[in-house]
């Protein structure tokens, strides 16, 4: 990725950023975040396909935040959380100039969030066929099996967060699971603090999550927590017409239609 | 440690009967917290209540339950007796052991055990209870009025009589709206300007009312007892002090063709004008866009002939901000202009005219003196047909509801030309009267039967120009659908009554809700008909629906009643189940990340932006913060909040959690 | 330029001429119309009168033949068959159960084609080149007759507005004529019970070529065979109801086009008419 | 009446413009908005009576009425139901004979030939309706102008024509 | 053995239900007393996390009720609420939780007849269920250390 090394180089020297976030080759043959602040370091720079830990989770964190403006190098995954998190008021274009990688992995550097949120409203999100069967496989399931499924999935988790601190979207401060008063999630991974702290976890992304698996590649037991997440996707679609992150506009969430569907409802 | 009384109350038999109150009070005695429990024949009862406040002082209690009937019922008269014996009323919680236990189950060990373990859930909850204190709003009295019609006059005059102030703004050069317009007025035939004039003078001439005409709201921010507005005062062009009304200028102002607003476009105006003679405040404004200075750069007649020298050429828009406690909109409705019917050719028949243009025609101070005379040719209509529903209760073109007055002002029209226009043959095509109101119907039956109007109950198909006549097919759906053709000189479309333009805009400025034709909604359809969802603002006349002018009147003075009543207190006392952002020592400052999507989830606009600076004013976290007098505590927004950063007094994350877990964990 | 070509039956026997006139005018515009290979009859008034489902599938065997031909655009001159074409059209597109019906006729149809009704072919090609070729101007006063199913029904057409349409009026303005305003437009002259109900359609066509002379027209212009034949042939009828004998001519779209043109009467059929063409 | 059209009666609130617009309600026994009022009755006898009238039959479908029906009412579509099912029921009115001859001529013209045979159809109205006088000036006439063809014109699919009536009348009967 | 008595919890708004449930009581309508109602300001308060800790702490059955669409006492929250309802409901089957045992109805204050059926049939269905042993067998171990700080 010549020009992204070369125009990171630009950014530090001209000082218009204090840090480029980027990938650089990790261990083995994984790749790894870098904090670039020094224009020679902008050579460890890399993007190829391994680079797909979505790097907008650090631009909410504190110590990054600190440094002063940063660029990001975004993929589309990476742009919509950034998209997202602007809607937020996490982000905006006094401390954030975006990178962006297209699926064809050309570098456009966008002049505001605006032109990023054109940019990725092009692309609708897309579940990917492998996972699309395995929400079907399980849709068929009694409730009984699905039950079990989780209950046999979510058993080994042993809460060690990495799903949380890959997500973008969980940039909150005091997370529910750490709130005592009173002690909403059991703190201990046994079977019910799991299924209630992914439950939690699903139901806090509707609407936000922006489908980039992060939190399944984090995971260090490899548990689908990400099917979650697309299941609440999928059916945002199938009842409120889906959504697209955007910086104006009511969040899903807590916003309602006067229509909305109520068969369950007696 | 807490200490808390449970108070089982019989009810006489009421509870008793089926459940054993001794028990319920001995169980709840040994619960870890309880200091005291009994139970007693009527808790309500003065004897009862002062059991209560005896054991409140004697044993020192933090927390009460009341075991009796609903809360809603007579919580407020227990949380009453608890703040006498000087325990903070919101300490005071109640189990409801009758409507929802005792009279509707049989008398069993079952019942008895719903019966205390509704008693323990308050007791649990009552543990997390905090003393809250009601919250307290100043109010500003003065109240702005927007909308300067029958309705807009009457709320003013009406507040203005109980002695506060009201700002009164008006979008037109002058007050007196619809109304003025009009010629006799139903069911009476008065002169509507006879009646209305005074009540104009009055508004202008009284002094708790400050009158800007040509001005508009420009944004409005803020609460009930508080609100702040900015009023844009356009241009008129000229020195309001210095100019004395005089008229020289209207009259020697060389623009002459332009169609009148006021008269429908049936008369001409000039470019400087004043709309019409008996216009309040009685002074012109130079209408920009057709004015030949501001078109060429040169003319100044005006400011050649004025003797006061009160034209101001260069004047420009003020924008005025103004400190209020409430506001009653009154910015009435507009008419559906009927070009949507080519088939009726409004637009291409200079004869086919509106029912609004009809009244000009019929009004003394109109652009023919009061006589009927047709557009085109000024000839004196043989044959007039009136059209109802000429927009109304048509989904397929118009507008689906019924405008409510038509049939009221056509049977007037049709009456008022028969009284004109000797030997005149009138016919009104309608589907329904709908003459429901004092005299209404004796009215209609006037028409029919004293002025020989002919009504068929039809709708007409099409208009069309034939030989200088207008040939209306019409139908008699009373003859089997008999097809009617009438070669009519004149007709009048009854349009529909639609929502103001600019509706929609001035709703979402003030944060009120307005219904699907953009009229703006009541509070309550039947018992808040002149609230608005927002608190402190009003609703009067025909911008909530069509509305006629005692209809009007009758809501301006409702709504009038309404800010004095808020007026009549130096401020408002309001239960404090609302919503609070948690605040946390340095450097948290507070859980929020200030997400704000909890903003857009409240239904009253009531949770802002706070933000937290450092001593330098840097800011360092920007949080959500609750408006404590808007909120009205439904805690939609605690449900929606990640970091459960927001709670909701009275109904707190924990005294709910502790709830269910008392209910389901026995002891 | 090609664009396909639906007849239809009329145009190749009592108003031929239409045909003549339609193939003229397109001619001199260099466009091509291909005829649609062994198209049949639309079923007209007849088919949706007494059977719906036949209604139906006798237009979609003449779409489907189109597609077939490759055709996108199809010109339908007889206002009559572009009504029954495009309703076909939009009640295949929303009932696939009509459609399974017609497809179990071995209709396959997967709506690729656009109909064009004769004045939206020559707005679309004709118009905006008509200027400068213009060499005798229309200049006569005439009454623009549209009838009812060139706009209705207008949720299905979308055809200019139903009420007082314009396009024809505009048309004929461009070849140097003065459109009249008058109040017959779209009523109806009696089309389907042309034969079978004459002196409801004397009543009828009276009216319309009543109000016509009235406002001192000098031909009536129309685009449809049916309210031609009418118009036309029915002057018996017509003055009969008219208590007078009145000769306006009845001319189609593309003859008057055609005549401005500066064309061959002949080749526009114009003495193909029952009332003499004067203009 | 709903489930076979979509055509909601019920909507009518008999303000009677279809019948005001309708060129040819004077003619008609029972005008549009009339016909609308029976069908909302529900009542077996008056829609007897509708599918018994002359109304369906003299109606154009000129869709004025549809066209201006405040309630978008689409009555063609309900009359074109109505003659179907008179039809279907041989409940067609008898001073109806020309008009549903006509059509029936009409479409046998294009059954057989798949095209309209014009001088086929006026003979075959005629014999069905012995009307031989009416009209008889205007052939010739026609004739002369080139208006009328004396060999019919012939499909070459006219197998497939066939199958088209054979399914779609098959329906029709039952 | 004894017929098994379910656990049934109400979450219910202020304004409609609770009232609704009055008017059963004054109107003396009998009803099974299986369930206990919790009341809230507004459907739109009910914390779907509390719908779980009631399964967590033993309950069998869930009926979460407020006003009809449009009646809210508070314009919108009932409206709001629904659609989490929408979100959750679909999750909780996701996960296999039984969707059966959570019971959605509008009960306006004037509908103390309904309030009445609705907690009859609950509780017969959840009766015909048995008691929710999935969840309990999940939420008992460890042993309850769970509790509020």
């Amino acid at each position: 990725m010549v020009d992204l090394i070369k125009r990171a180089k630009e950014l530090i020297e001209s000082a218009a950023v204090k840090v480029v976030i980027g990938y650089e080759q990790g261990t083995g043959n994984k790749t790894r975040a870098i904090f670039v602040e020094k224009a020679e370091d902008a050579d460890k720079l890399i993007f190829d396909s391994r680079c797909i830990q979505n790097l907008a989770a650090y631009i909410t964190k504190k110590e990054v935040k600190e440094k002063g403006k940063m660029a990001v190098a975004a993929t589309l995954p990476v742009m919509r959380s950034i998209i997202q998190l602007a809607s937020e008021f996490q982000v905006n274009d006094d401390n954030l100039l975006v990178l962006g990688i297209t699926p064809e992995s050309k570098l456009i550097e966008f002049a505001n969030l605006v032109e990023v949120e054109t940019f990725v409203h092009q692309y609708q999100i897309e579940i990917d066929e492998r996972n699309k069967e395995m929400l079907a496989k399980l849709e068929k399931m009694t409730s009984a099996e699905r039950w079990k499924f989780w209950i046999d999935e979510l058993s080994p988790c042993f809460k060690c967060y990495a799903c949380r601190a890959a997500c973008p979207m969980c940039y909150c401060h005091r997370c529910t699971v750490d709130f005592n008063q009173p002690q909403w999630i059991p703190v201990p991974s046994h079977e019910l603090g799991n299924l209630e702290w992914h439950l939690m976890r699903a139901i806090h992304l509707t609407g936000r999550c922006i489908d980039c698996d992060a939190c399944y590649n984090a995971c260090p037991l490899s548990i689908p927590i990400n099917l979650l997440t697309k299941k609440m996707l999928m059916d945002a679609k199938e009842h409120f017409g889906g959504y697209q992150p955007a910086l104006k506009g009511d969040h899903l969430m807590s916003t309602f239609k006067a229509d909305d569907k109520e068969n369950f409802i007696q | 440690m807490s200490k808390i009384g449970v108070f089982v109350c019989h009810c006489g038999e009421n509870i008793s009967a089926t459940v054993d109150c001794a028990k319920v009070a001995e169980t709840a005695g040994n619960y870890d917290g309880v200091a005291f429990s009994v139970d007693y024949k009527y808790m309500c009862s003065d004897p009862g209540q002062n059991l209560i406040k005896s054991a409140i002082k004697e044993k020192g209690l933090t927390g009460v339950v009341v075991a009796s009937c609903s809360p809603r019922m007579h919580e407020p008269t227990f949380r009453k007796a608890c703040a006498e014996a000087g325990l903070n009323p919101f300490m005071c919680e109640m189990a409801n052991l009758r409507e929802h236990c005792s009279w509707v189950h049989e008398k069993c060990e079952a019942t008895t055990e719903k019966a205390i373990d509704l008693v323990r859930i308050l007791v649990e909850k009552v543990k997390y209870n905090h003393s809250l204190n009601e919250i307290k709003v100043p109010v500003t009295k003065t109240a702005l009025v927007i909308g300067g019609g029958i309705a807009g006059i009457q709320a003013s005059l009406d507040i203005a009589n109980t002695g506060h102030k009201v700002i009164l703004i008006e979008r037109d050069p002058s007050i007196g709206g619809h109304m003025s317009q009009l010629s006799e007025t139903f069911p009476t035939l008065d002169c509507s300007q006879c009646i209305l004039t005074p009540r104009m003078v009055e508004v202008a001439q009284h002094p708790n009312i400050t009158l800007y005409t040509y001005a508009e709201l420009e944004s409005l921010e803020g609460f009930i007892g508080n609100f702040k507005a900015k009023i844009r005062r356009k241009s008129k062009s000229i020195d309001e002090k210095l100019c004395t009304g005089c008229g020289q200028c209207t009259t020697k102002c060389p623009v002459k063709k332009i169609p009148s607003e006021f008269n429908e476009g049936l008369g001409k105006r000039t470019a400087i004008y004043v709309p019409f003679p008996q216009a309040v405040p009685n002074k012109p404004v130079i209408d920009r866009k057709n004015c030949t200075y501001y078109i060429k750069g040169k003319c100044k007649v005006c400011e050649i002939v004025c003797p006061t020298g009160a034209i101001r050429f260069d004047q420009e828009d003020q924008i005025m901000e103004v400190e209020i406690g409430a506001i009653v909109i009154a910015t009435g409705f507009t008419i559906k202009q009927p070009d949507f019917f080519p088939e009726y050719g409004y637009g291409k028949y200079p004869d086919v005219i509106t029912g609004l243009q009809f009244e000009r025609l019929a009004s003394a101070s109109g652009p023919t003196l009061g006589e009927i005379r047709r557009p085109s040719d000024g000839k004196i209509p043989e044959k007039i047909v009136f059209l109802a529903c000429a927009g109304s209760r048509d989904p397929a073109k118009g507008i689906p509801y019924c405008s409510k007055i038509c049939c009221m002002y056509i049977a007037k029209h049709a009456m008022l030309y028969q009284h004109k226009v000797h030997g005149g043959k009138s016919y009104v095509f309608y589907m329904d009267i709908r003459a429901g109101g004092k005299q209404y119907e004796e009215f209609v039956r006037r028409a029919i039967e004293d002025d020989g109007v002919n009504y068929v109950r039809g709708r007409v198909s099409r208009i069309y120009e034939k030989n200088g006549k207008l040939i209306v097919n019409g139908v008699d759906t009373l003859l089997n659908a008999m097809p009617v053709e009438i070669e009519a000189d004149m007709v009048v479309l009854a349009t529909a009554g639609i929502a103001n333009d600019g509706a929609e805009e001035l709703a979402q400025k003030m944060h009120i809700s307005y219904d699907p034709y953009k009229f703006f909604a009541e509070a309550h359809p039947k018992l808040k008909p002149v609230e608005t969802n927002t608190a402190g603002i009003f609703l009067a006349g025909a911008c909530q629906a069509p509305r006629d002018i005692p209809e009007s009147v009758a809501m301006a003075s409702g709504a009038a009643v309404k800010v004095a009543g808020l007026f009549s207190q130096d401020e408002l006392t309001r239960e404090p189940i609302i919503a609070v952002v948690n605040r946390q020592a340095p450097p948290v400052y507070s859980s929020c990340v200030g997400c704000f999507l909890c903003v857009s989830a409240c239904p009253y606009q009531a949770i802002g932006k706070e933000e937290i600076k450092n001593r330098n004013g840097e800011v360092i976290k920007s949080i959500a913060k609750v408006n404590p007098g808007l909120c009205q505590g439904c805690g939609t927004c605690v449900a929606f909040c990640r970091t459960k950063s927001i709670d909701i007094q009275g109904y707190t994350h924990e005294e709910m959690y502790t709830e269910v877990m008392a209910l389901l964990n026995e002891y | 330029m090609t664009l396909g070509f639906y007849p239809g039956c009329s145009l190749k026997g009592s108003s031929r001429e239409y045909a003549e006139s339609v193939l003229a005018v397109a001619k001199a515009f260099d466009i091509n119309l291909e005829e649609i290979n062994d198209w049949n009859c639309c079923g007209a008034t007849a088919a949706h009168n007494m059977n719906k489902e036949l209604s139906l599938a006798l237009p979609a065997r003449i779409l489907s033949l189109a597609e077939k031909q490759g055709l996108t655009e199809i010109v339908v001159p007889c206002a009559a068959c572009y009504s029954r074409l495009t309703v076909t059209i939009h009640e295949l597109s929303k009932d696939p159960a009509l459609k399974a019906i017609t497809e179990a006729n071995g209709l396959e149809y997967t709506g690729s084609v656009t109909v064009l009704n004769i004045v939206q072919m020559l707005d679309k090609y004709i118009t905006p080149n008509l200027e400068g070729r213009v060499v005798k101007p229309f200049d006569h006063k005439v009454a623009c007759y549209y009838g009812c199913l060139l706009v209705r029904p207008h949720e299905i057409l979308k055809f200019d507005r139903e009420e007082d349409p314009q396009t024809l009026d505009v048309l004929m303005l461009k070849a140097g004529a003065t459109p009249i305003d008058w109040a017959f437009k779209t009523e109806c002259c009696g089309a389907g019970l042309s034969v079978s109900r004459t002196s409801s359609v004397g009543r009828l066509s009276g009216k319309i070529i009543g109000d016509a002379k009235d406002r001192g027209a000098e031909a009536v212009i129309v685009a449809c065979p049916m309210c031609h034949s009418n118009l036309d042939m029915r002057r018996n009828e017509i003055d009969s109801y008219l208590g007078e004998k009145v000769d306006i001519p009845v001319l189609y779209i593309t003859q008057a086009i055609g005549l401005a043109l500066g064309l061959d009467r002949k080749a526009l059929g114009l003495q193909r008419h029952f009332v003499k063409v004067t203009v | 009446m709903l489930e076979h059209t979509e055509v909601k009666v019920t909507h009518c609130y008999q303000c009677g413009k279809c019948s005001a617009g309708c060129p040819l309600s004077e003619e008609m026994d029972y005008p549009p908005s009339v016909i609308m009022r029976m069908l909302q009755t529900g009542d077996p006898v008056l829609e007897e009576k509708v599918l018994r009238s002359f109304t369906i039959w003299v109606c154009l479908t000129c869709e004025m009425c549809f066209a201006r029906c405040p309630m978008s009412i689409d009555i063609p579509k309900m009359m074109d139901f109505l003659r179907e099912k008179s039809l279907n029921e041989k409940k067609a009115n008898p001073k109806a004979k020309e008009i549903v001859a006509f059509h029936k001529s009409f479409l046998d013209s294009i059954k057989y030939t798949g095209r309209l045979y014009e001088i086929g159809l006026f003979v075959d109205y005629k014999t069905r309706t012995l009307k031989i006088f009416d009209d008889l000036a205007l052939a010739p006439k026609m004739m002369k102008r080139g208006k009328l063809n004396i060999i019919p014109e012939l499909i070459k699919d006219r197998s497939g024509m066939a199958s088209i009536f054979r399914k779609s009348n098959k329906k029709n009967k039952n | 053995m004894a017929e098994f008595e379910p656990k049934i919890v109400a979450f219910v708004c202020n304004w409609c239900t609770y009232a609704g449930a009055d008017l059963t009581g004054t109107s003396r309508i009998k009803y099974a007393s299986n369930v206990r109602i919790i009341r809230f300001p507004c459907t739109g308060r009910i914390d779907y996390m509390l719908l779980l800790k009631a399964f967590d702490e033993g309950a069998d059955g869930i009926i979460v009720s407020g006003c009809h669409p449009n009646d809210c006492h508070y314009t919108s929250g009932n409206f709001h609420a629904r659609r989490r309802w929408i979100m959750f409901r679909s999750l909780c089957d996701f996960t296999g939780i039984d969707t059966e045992r959570i019971k959605f109805s509008w009960v306006s204050a004037a509908e103390g007849a309904k309030w009445a059926d609705i907690v009859n049939a609950t509780v017969a269905s959840i009766r015909e269920l048995g008691p929710y042993t999935e969840y309990k067998k999940v939420a008992k171990y460890p042993e309850k250390e769970v509790s509020h700080g």
